[in-house]
């Protein structure tokens, strides 16, 4: 057992960010934000050559041969930098659908039971090559051509462009129950990992804002009030790693115990982690907080769309209990 | 051997008639007669206005400012302007009890918003009428409840937040003028407003409480310049405000020089005191309309509703507004009696508000699910609405004094503890 | 509209706080404690002379012909006094249970509610004449000879002597459904009231330790941490007293609006004031706070059991709900 | 362009098979080994224990010596005493996942708790394996690994709590002797125990964190008095003990003169770091039970599992245990990497742990209901134990250093916001 990254680990991840810090900056977040682009074709080229799509893809199929460990570390990244467009799903779609691996295709997606009873939405409509549909049934893959979607004029999170789903064609079936599972476990996992890099983000934003800015002749870190709001960011940040790098081990060696419970307990303390660090992250901030000089908001509306991705973390909670309790009744 | 039974007597013998002596909930007779007619009034006047006024977008501002004066013009010609501000000014004279049934009923119709009117109805208006002149009073008060002015506020600035005292923007003496420079910011409609109402360092020399003075701002006075800032929902709701030698005439004054900060505490205090009585009915009913909603949004085979955990923190959420409902009917009386602004009171019903809000908003979101990601109508679902006040709500506990400073407020002024060691220069 | 007390009510109220502090000052609930007596026989008839039972019986039947909202304020006393004994159960008897109104039965009671599907306690088993038993069909009285039950070794609450019912007879009817409802009604507006006092009494212990103990040569009220916990736990008791006041009221005067749901309300600000506010002195308290030494968990555990007395704030909240949503299912 | 695919690579490159090389939360081969023998053995000595020996009552201070100290007696002689020691003090000198093995084990079967022997093997032993002479290690850590010593400890004041450092308790030089007065507060166990690591002040003129030391102390020395404080749930679990004129050898000092500060800060590190690795797993456990309760459990016509509030929460807590399970896993493996007991990363656990385990106090009385009201067990629900430790519980986010102390120390320490304004004598 040696539960902490080993220097090649640490390595692969300062890489990852490294390149994010130079490519995915605030002003490249304002810009794509400002042009109304999710997706810039040459960004998506840089993410594709770094391997982000085939991370998990065996090198002789063009992929970089990562274990989903490894995957988590850069997909933390990708949450850490806010880093916009389809590239969870394009990630999942490697390995299945041409293109995908090198980010020739843009793949989207729509996990059925996200939409359940409500409106079909789809991320970053305008980019998509082709789309994967999963349902409790199965995945099917249509082609984005024959999707009908009416924009919707105002997204939550102004990154995440959405279209309402208008017609979704049968597509080609894929695989069965069994492959939906895995995509959605997969899925839930790399949210779990961005959900912590936007955690660990807006802890980092809130510190180094609170040594800087004085009130009261003193930095505003200097009172407790909002030392302690630090330290409790702090903490949610930790406890989710712990989560989210287990569920990450997990899957790659899946006789370590129940695999499902450990993506919902990452899902857990990972949701609760993004969602209160950036509320925190906000009111460390103050008035500026609440604008868009400072990118707080961006942080705090991806992390409300991750919230409802791939499950949510009521859902994931109430499936652990069951476990707990022994209840197989639902 | 004690009894309580003389607390009983005492007050038959007084004869006065029971129900009228003790703590009381009900309105008077006078306050549901101005409700009647108030009510009756609104019946005709609100499909009237709304007929004739086009709702604005929340980013054409000459258009709201427009709109919004026009209501409360409209309100004047009928005599329900400043409900509690003294005939004298034009307004109604009556109680703080039937301020809040005007608040009631307002809401109950859905009237429009006091909207660009804020500033000038809630704080600056209730600061003059405090500490101004006459002549000042009788310049902007009737213009003000005529809604023939609109008023901003200038006080916070980039570098002095919670830390307001701490102000910069210096008003250099120059015969009968102030020269204004420095920046402030937070400035709402500060683009279209007539006045501001502006705090500014008249003595660099004094401790930092001592050198403040209150002044009004014509908006219209050159060296100004103005920067939108775009708030978290998306829209331009403030500003920053840049002055560059601004000629303030000193008549215009406020109080005496350098006693600026204890006049801006007074609107500090109507500002906690009343502010959000109507946004709390509009939470109220927000509340309501989410129980519909919850009852109607399927999650799988059941509807959000069905979900124990979410329909309880509805349940929570109601049962702590009407607290706090009664609470704000328990300041307005001890205003009434006592006949002075809403006091510290209004910190605790901020600090309670304000969370409370935010909880709303979080459950809201729950019960919206994956439909919260777009903020357009789709589905039958009022995402446009829902998801601005989500995100919107996150200010309270921030604007008007944060959370964190009102606790220190409530930690030192009310229950006296010692005062933090701040540097105070 | 003049919701604040009248300065009848508020000599009212401080008259009566006069007397419990000198009564069931903390020496006293100590002794009391260590003699293992929750009523004792000298200080009943001093309740009993306060009026204490028979506060909203008629004068002309001997008592003190008071109002609801009244009541509630010497309620909330003993609460802050956290004056032992079947106090509320003899009060809500008076005037239908000969002996109550002056002290001379002592009378205790079941919610048969509140135990539901769990085993029958019944609160201070040794000092009872007589029992009320509530349930959904109506009221029953039965005598304390009558009924048995088993002692409970430790009580959560050490002034709350517990009894297991092991045997509870028939007894004589005294009322249907309608006046059941009442009861338990007046019961949760009167444990309201108590768990109003107990939050208010842990806030006053919480700030006079506060401002008296020092570390880090400072009183350790002036660190924002422990000030920021002094100032939540008041404005749960200012948002608790609107809300057990403004059911007091609506008692008095039921055409001002839901008193269910009044009662209600002030059950959840109530419960959740005492609950949060017993905890947060304690820990203000630090080492202190979890021994015997202050009184501050004395109020704990009185909170705790009155947290299950007359229906819990999740039963309340919920009842609210279905209110808010026009749901009449449940 | 730049590409991850080298990190791949290079592994390969490196020769190291993929699977050792990785963060791993796997068991090694060696530590299942440990296992095996650990769990053959105690599956005959538990029972075997039991049996021969009476659970002592909560007050019986004497009793739960004897048997506390039996148990280690037994452990020592099997070899499973000091998984972590060396082997010259009598321990296994295993690695700290065997450590942890040990403590998964034990709990699996019910094993008795170390009890009375905490203070010595947690706190008291490390230090004096990291800080003391050979003489003063040679003459105690063995009889503490045997359960020949009790241990308590002596470094809390009634006047010094938070702020440690301010401690007052005196020892005077006089010879070859310190005389010590004053006195202590919550050490555990103090009418039983043999010995206590006891923090006194030496040079009273020194700024406060420089004029402390370490002694050891007999606690049978004359002039020790004991006063017990009765703890919230009832036992008497800790004492005040008084000092009039002390007499403790100068041998006894551990380390330097007026070097005691730092030396109880490396007591710290280990009470922070992994003491709570056994009530870690009582909690898991706990949040077993109490699912198992709230489905027998039955309130009105369905049971508590049935609400799904209270079922979502059992759900949340559990997922976080399995966080903080991890969390445990990683602070371990970073021990072991770097050979130091642990660090910072404690106090994250503690701040965590201990909220989460109030939350299920919590979550238990809900469940409970009405029946909680009984701590003796009726009706089939172990009352007894749930409401003991859900009383008990409220003394985790003060003992051992406050969640508002440790809050400062991972703000200050872990993310470098500047230092608390605290007065330094």
């Amino acid at each position: 057992m040696d539960f902490v990254l080993n220097d090649e680990q640490a390595e692969l991840q300062s890489a990852f960010r490294t390149f994010c810090d130079g490519r995915f900056d605030i002003d490249t977040i304002r810009r794509l934000d400002a042009e109304g682009s999710s997706v810039d074709p040459d960004l998506w080229g840089e993410l594709a050559g770094m391997g982000v799509f085939g991370l998990r893809v065996a090198e002789s199929e063009g992929g970089v041969g990562l274990s989903v460990a490894e995957a988590v570390l850069v997909f933390e990244e990708i949450g850490r930098a806010i880093v916009p467009g389809p590239v969870l799903w394009t990630h999942l779609a490697a390995g299945f659908v041409p293109g995908a691996v090198d980010g020739s295709a843009v793949v989207g997606g729509i996990d059925l039971g996200d939409c359940a009873g409500g409106p079909i939405l789809l991320e970053h409509p305008d980019a998509l090559d082709c789309v994967l549909v999963l349902d409790d049934t199965g995945v099917r893959l249509v082609d984005g051509e024959d999707l009908d979607s009416a924009p919707v004029a105002v997204p939550l999170d102004p990154l995440t462009p959405i279209g309402l789903v208008t017609h979704l064609p049968a597509g080609d079936e894929l695989g069965g129950a069994e492959m939906a599972r895995r995509l959605r476990r997969e899925g839930a996992a790399f949210v779990a990992a961005m959900q912590l890099g936007i955690a660990e983000s807006a802890t980092d934003q809130a510190v180094s804002y609170a040594k800087e800015r004085e009130q009261f002749g003193r930095p505003i870190g200097s009172f407790q009030a909002v030392k302690h709001i630090c330290a409790d960011m702090l903490v949610r940040v930790e406890v989710a790693r712990a989560a989210v790098y287990a569920a990450g081990v997990t899957f790659d060696d899946p006789t370590l115990g129940n695999l499902e419970r450990a993506v919902d307990a990452a899902t857990v303390c990972a949701t609760a982690a993004a969602h209160a660090n950036t509320k925190a992250n906000i009111q460390v901030h103050g008035g500026m907080g609440y604008t868009w000089e400072v990118p707080a908001h961006y942080y705090l509306k991806r992390a409300w769309v991750l919230e409802t991705t791939f499950g949510t973390a009521d859902q994931a909670a109430d499936r652990v209990a069951c476990d707990v309790g022994g209840d197989t009744s639902t | 051997m004690a009894t309580l039974k003389p607390y009983r007597r005492q007050r038959a013998r007084g004869g006065v008639p029971f129900h009228e002596a003790r703590m009381d909930l009900r309105y008077s007779e006078a306050d549901e007669r101005f409700r009647s007619e108030l009510r009756a009034w609104l019946e005709d006047a609100v499909p009237r206005f709304e007929d004739s006024h086009d709702v604005p977008s929340a980013d054409d501002l000459a258009g709201r400012r427009e709109y919004d004066t026009a209501w409360q013009g409209t309100l004047f010609e009928a005599g329900f302007a400043g409900i509690d501000w003294p005939a004298e000014y034009g307004g109604r004279g009556a109680s703080p009890t039937e301020q809040l049934v005007f608040h009631e009923e307002m809401a109950r119709v859905g009237a429009p918003y006091v909207g660009m009117n804020f500033v000038g109805l809630l704080h600056a208006g209730p600061t003059l009428m405090s500490e101004a002149s006459t002549e000042q009073k009788e310049r902007h008060l009737p213009r003000i409840l005529r809604g023939e002015e609109v008023w901003c506020q200038g006080f916070s600035e980039p570098g002095a937040g919670s830390d307001l005292a701490s102000l910069r923007c210096a008003a250099a003496r120059d015969g009968d003028e102030y020269v204004v420079n420095g920046s402030k910011i937070w400035t709402s409609y500060g683009e279209v407003a007539d006045y501001g109402e502006l705090l500014v360092r008249t003595d660099p020399e004094a401790p930092k409480h001592k050198g403040i003075s209150w002044l009004i701002l014509d908006m219209r006075t050159p060296g100004i310049e103005i920067r939108p800032l775009r708030a978290i929902q998306g829209s331009i709701e403030f500003n920053e405000v840049f002055f560059d030698d601004v000629r303030v005439p000193v008549r215009n004054r406020v109080g005496a020089e350098n006693d600026g900060w204890r006049i801006a505490m007074v609107t500090f205090s109507f500002e906690r005191g009343t502010a959000f009585v109507s946004e709390m009915i509009a939470v109220s009913r927000a509340t309501k309309e989410l129980a519909a909603l919850a009852r109607k949004v399927t999650r799988n085979s059941a509807t959000a509703w069905d979900d124990v955990a979410l329909r309880r923190e509805i349940g929570r959420l109601a049962a702590e507004l009407d607290a706090l409902w009664a609470l704000v009917k328990r300041n307005v009386s001890e205003a009434a009696r006592s006949n002075q602004p809403p006091g510290l009171g209004g910190s605790v019903l901020k600090l309670a508000f304000t969370e409370l809000n935010q909880r709303l908003s979080e459950l809201t979101m729950q019960v919206l699910g994956r439909a919260g990601i777009a903020r357009s109508d789709i589905g039958g679902l009022p995402l446009d609405d829902l998801t601005e006040k989500a995100l919107r709500s996150l200010s309270l506990t921030i604007a008007a004094g944060t959370s964190q400073i009102q606790r220190n407020i409530v930690a030192e002024r009310m229950l006296g503890l010692p005062r933090e060691q701040r540097t105070e220069s």
